[in-house]
């Protein structure tokens, strides 16, 4: 789905939890996630504290779609 | 006896008009049109083509399941005994029909099925494993060496003869590994190719590893506080109560939501469909797979100008390539005629 | 190191009085002394010997191994060392071999054991077994006996077999049909040797995952071993044995290991298109740690060989995909180039994904064919060994057995079919 | 969650076992005995590794078909003195992966489906194959004895 997307020529970020998953799959620009249930939050953590770490990911993601890159990137 | 066989073309191949007709719906005609003729000829007495049915290439892109199914039933009321789809060529739509129907016809109706296109038809990738489909040229000038090789394997398949390799009989390679026997043995061969691949010359590997094919990363985002951005998640998160009844797994669809005004995935309103993990966390706050609470908040501070007013989910858990492929495809097409700069695509 | 194979050829075996080889090519077996030879009275309770040769209307299973009959008339050690022989070291020296010969065993280990040879028919196609005269050694465990201590009795007698052959045939005398030399010098002079051309090594990857799957270096369980250098003379003395029993298509038997057709070709190559400098063996463990213990050590020696390139080739599949990418992988981003055998599980319409890893880097492959794919074995005159496996298949899981008599039944099953080592025609294609 | 697992004083890990063979669980000190198919095992052992557990050894076998083994055992383990661990990619990878090539086989063999001296050789192999990293990982109690005489 990433690479079909990419296709039209519109940035694609895939923000998950497999990194090499996403390797395969082909996205270009790949921002890791916390883990399978819940990708962008933390249940361990309060309300407030897992909206930090969902900012902290998604301002990595726009960070990513910001950079110029030339092959596959993770962006730790 | 004599074959009888429905053959499937667009509003162009049957001379009804070109984009501006793409519309049209689908219809079912007694022998052959167009292209047909040339089937016809092709065929001698051995089969006939009893039917042509017929849709707008755009109509069929819009309406996919309906066309399909619609299509499908008028190929079957002529009672056939193969179906023949094409030639596509390089005609994206087109080709993308003639693999549906053609896929559809091999799956429901069990007869053999044909279809030609050009290799990067993208129809090619998203149908090539269950249907043959003819290699042709580019163009309809092509047509001449297509309909003899679309005749050829579609008779052999009727005779239920033995169908040879892909560079005999002219069709492109479905992905299907079969054994044969080769001049030397495995060892000698494996030499052979390190001898070559340490001289830098050229060697064909014997396994090509799973598709690894690229799409060259898009160009970034230079102007970020006036872009428009999607949100696509393959983690499932779908209005409660799922109402497009998409898959928990291996998933056939994907759904359109408008979240025009929606200022965060809360429980109330969204939950997960994906099967494939626990969905205790995602459903007690859907914000943690569909971030909707804090891209809302980005979007007020103008970290980015837009949040595209609709987002786009699937499950991801075992779904055919194919089919995200095809997701991904329309999802594209959508997304870039809307001007929509940026996607991110949250997985689980 | 210099080896000297001094090949008597083989065109027939029959029973006789004398164990000796006819000037015609009839390799004469007197079975009673062959039988007490292998005797074991402690784990066995009976073994038999049966004659197959290429062309009879007979079948063969559930086979254990085939091993070449060798015996080494000069040089240090001993054919099959650590197992039959003594510890020192082989390799050097001559040895003779029976060539078109080979001992088979057949024993049921477990029930579920597959392995057919059939000596004729469509079967006989896929086996490397069909074209050898075979003496076979039919094995039935004492009461009681540990699965364990049965496969090393069946593992022993057989060994013991081959070598009481060779060694009769050479003490009968002998004068050999054609005597084929193998020399490698010592690393000092082999590195310096050929300059201008490639240095390349082979990674020679073992199956040792547990009982019915391992494989002995000197009577070492390989399993114990960290990755190490061996020289390609020794395998053909026997160094490798196969204590493998599970997947007949794709496990190496001592035959395969001590005709080794990587090595045998890149000697062909060496001098020049490649200067071969030597073997690294290494295992293939359950474990993930020793998964990467091993990969990371047998990539080592390569790079401290400072090779160009290496074949790989693996034994098995499954989980040893993962160990044959991993070694793939280390080697690419090392700077050795890479080549590997393998065979696939593509299932029967060989539309699944053939391998259980995958890399970029593993972008020269050599494939042994498609494991799953179905055969029909059509009713033999003779079955020699035990029919259990053909009633395992009427179970309708691998195969089915048909009125006519005839078994349908995946590749998986033929002894050898799809060796990794490369040592049949047999590949794959993708239509 | 699972709660115990077995310390072993020189390394910092508990390992615990999931299988569905029971002649090896007989065998075992910290065991898991899962009801069903081998996939069952390897969908309880994905559950396991979502929350922190590593896989010790690679779940799929060698050499045998993943429709013909109608047993599968895992160990896995967990570092001591750790809660709320993120999960570990590469097993869950490997997890993955394996579950997809056993949900692609055809054929799935339960436990039991075939007759008993072809199952209880099964089981025995299942169990000699992990006997090796059942040990070090301090996870055996006491050896199977199969006996071969049949």
């Amino acid at each position: 789905m990433v690479k079909a997307i990419e296709a039209t020529g519109i940035a694609v970020v895939h923000i998950c939890t497999i990194v090499p998953i996403s390797q395969t799959v082909g996205a270009n620009r790949i921002v890791p996630a916390v883990a399978i249930p819940h990708p962008l939050g933390d249940p361990t953590k309060s309300h407030e504290e897992e909206k930090m770490i969902r900012r902290a990911i998604l301002e990595k993601a726009l960070e990513a779609l910001k950079t110029p890159i030339t092959e596959q990137t993770v962006f730790n | 006896m004599t074959y009888r066989i429905v053959h499937y073309i667009n509003q162009f191949f049957a001379g009804i008009g070109g984009e501006e007709k793409a519309g049209t719906g689908p219809e079912s005609k007694d022998g052959a049109i167009g292209p047909g003729m040339a089937f016809k000829a092709a065929f001698g007495s051995e089969a006939e083509i009893v039917g042509t049915v017929i849709c707008g290439d755009g109509y069929f892109a819009e309406n996919m399941d309906g066309a399909s199914e619609k299509i499908l039933k008028m190929i079957s009321d002529f009672s056939p005994d193969a179906v023949i789809a094409g030639p596509a060529f390089n005609a994206g739509r087109y080709g993308t029909a003639c693999g549906a129907v053609s896929e559809a016809v091999s799956k429901k109706l069990g007869i053999p099925v044909v279809t030609g296109m050009y290799p990067e038809n993208p129809g090619v990738d998203m149908y090539r494993k269950g249907i043959y489909i003819v290699e042709t040229s580019d163009s309809a000038r092509g047509i001449k060496d297509a309909v003899p090789a679309m005749a050829k394997l579609i008779m052999k398949l009727l005779r239920a003869e033995p169908v040879g390799s892909p560079a005999d009989e002219g069709y492109i390679e479905r992905g299907v590994r079969v054994n044969c026997f080769q001049d030397k043995i495995g060892a000698e061969r494996a030499v052979d190719m390190l001898v070559k691949k340490l001289k830098g010359e050229e060697f064909r590997t014997e396994y090509p590893m799973p598709v690894f094919d690229r799409v060259a990363p898009a160009e970034p985002i230079k102007d970020m506080k006036n872009a428009v951005i999607a949100l696509v998640t393959s983690g499932g998160i779908v209005p409660k109560g799922n109402p497009d009844h998409i898959e928990a797994s291996s998933a056939t669809k994907y759904g359109t939501y408008s979240i025009a005004g929606v200022q965060s995935a809360d429980e109330v309103a969204y939950a997960t469909a994906h099967g494939g993990y626990d969905p205790t966390y995602a459903n007690t706050d859907p914000n943690r797979v569909l971030p909707i609470d804090v891209l809302r908040e980005m979007e007020k501070n103008g970290e980015f100008k837009k949040l595209y007013d609709y987002f786009f989910t699937t499950v991801g858990n075992g779904t055919p390539v194919a089919n995200a492929k095809k997701f991904g495809t329309e999802i594209g097409a959508r997304l870039k005629k809307d001007g929509v700069d940026a996607v991110i695509l949250t997985s689980t | 190191m210099k080896l000297e194979l001094m090949k008597v050829i083989v065109k027939s075996v029959s029973w006789g009085d004398r164990t000796e080889i006819l000037k015609d090519g009839t390799l004469k077996v007197n079975k009673k002394e062959l039988l007490e030879h292998v005797s074991d009275e402690e784990n066995l309770k009976s073994i038999d010997a049966e004659i197959a040769l290429p062309g009879e209307s007979v079948r063969i299973t559930p086979v254990k191994d085939a091993i070449q009959p060798r015996y080494k008339v000069e040089g240090g050690g001993q054919v099959f060392p650590g197992m039959v022989s003594d510890v020192e070291s082989v390799g050097e020296g001559k040895t003779i071999v029976l060539e078109g010969a080979a001992v088979i065993t057949c024993g049921r280990i477990v029930g579920f054991q597959e392995g057919i040879v059939d000596m004729s028919g469509k079967g006989a196609e896929y086996t490397p077994f069909s074209k050898t005269c075979n003496v076979v050694l039919v094995f039935e465990p004492k009461e009681g006996i540990e699965v364990y201590a049965y496969e090393k009795a069946c593992r022993l007698a057989g060994l013991k077999a081959a070598m009481y052959l060779a060694k009769c045939v050479h003490e009968a005398g002998v004068t050999p049909d054609k005597t084929e030399t193998f020399e490698i010098p010592p690393f000092a002079r082999s590195m310096k040797e050929f300059p201008g051309l490639p240095k390349v090594a082979y990674l020679y990857m073992l199956q040792t995952q547990g009982l019915l799957h391992d494989t002995y270096v000197y009577g070492v369980d390989a399993k114990r071993i960290l990755p190490t250098i061996i020289h390609p003379n020794e395998t053909m003395d026997g160094a490798i044995v196969s204590g493998n029993c599970v997947s007949a298509c794709d496990k190496n038997s001592t035959y395969v290991h001590q005709n080794n057709p990587v090595i045998r070709s890149l000697y062909e190559r060496h001098g020049k298109d490649i200067n071969f400098v030597g073997v690294i063996i290494t295992n293939e463990n359950v474990t993930l740690a020793d998964k990467r213990r091993s990969s990371s050590f047998a990539v080592k020696i390569a790079k401290m060989f400072g090779v160009d390139g290496v074949v790989i080739s693996e034994e098995g599949f499954g989980n040893p995909d993962a160990d044959l990418i991993m070694n793939c992988r280390r080697a690419e981003k090392a700077g050795v180039k890479t080549v590997l055998i393998t065979d696939e599980y593509a299932g029967r319409d060989g539309a699944s994904q053939s391998l259980a890893d995958a890399a970029q880097e593993a972008d020269a492959v050599v494939t042994a064919g498609n494991a799953n794919m179905i055969i029909d074995l059509s009713p033999m005159e003779k079955v020699i060994g035990f029919t259990e496996y053909v009633n395992v298949i009427a179970g309708g899981f691998d195969g089915s057995l048909k009125p006519d008599g005839s078994i349908e039944v995946e590749l998986q099953a033929i002894t050898g079919a799809t060796c990794e080592l490369g040592f049949n025609k047999l590949g794959a294609e993708t239509w | 969650m699972l709660g115990g697992g077995v310390p072993v004083a020189l390394f910092p890990f508990f390992y615990t076992c999931l299988t569905n063979n029971k002649d090896l669980a007989a065998c075992l000190d910290d065991v898991q005995l899962v009801e069903g198919s081998a996939l069952s095992v390897l969908k309880k052992a994905r559950d396991l590794i979502h929350s922190g557990w590593e896989l010790e050894a690679n779940p799929l076998y060698g050499n045998l078909k993943p429709s013909q083994q109608p047993y599968r055992t895992l160990v896995l383990k967990s570092k001591k003195g750790e809660t709320g661990r993120p999960v570990d990619r590469f097993s869950l990878q490997l997890i993955e992966s394996a579950i997809a090539v056993y949900s692609d086989c055809k054929v799935t063999r339960m436990p039991g489906d075939m007759s008993e001296d072809i199952d209880s050789d099964y089981r025995y192999v299942d169990f000699a194959l992990m006997e090796e990293t059942l040990k070090n990982c301090g996870l055996l109690r006491k050896d199977l004895k199969r006996s071969a005489g049949r």
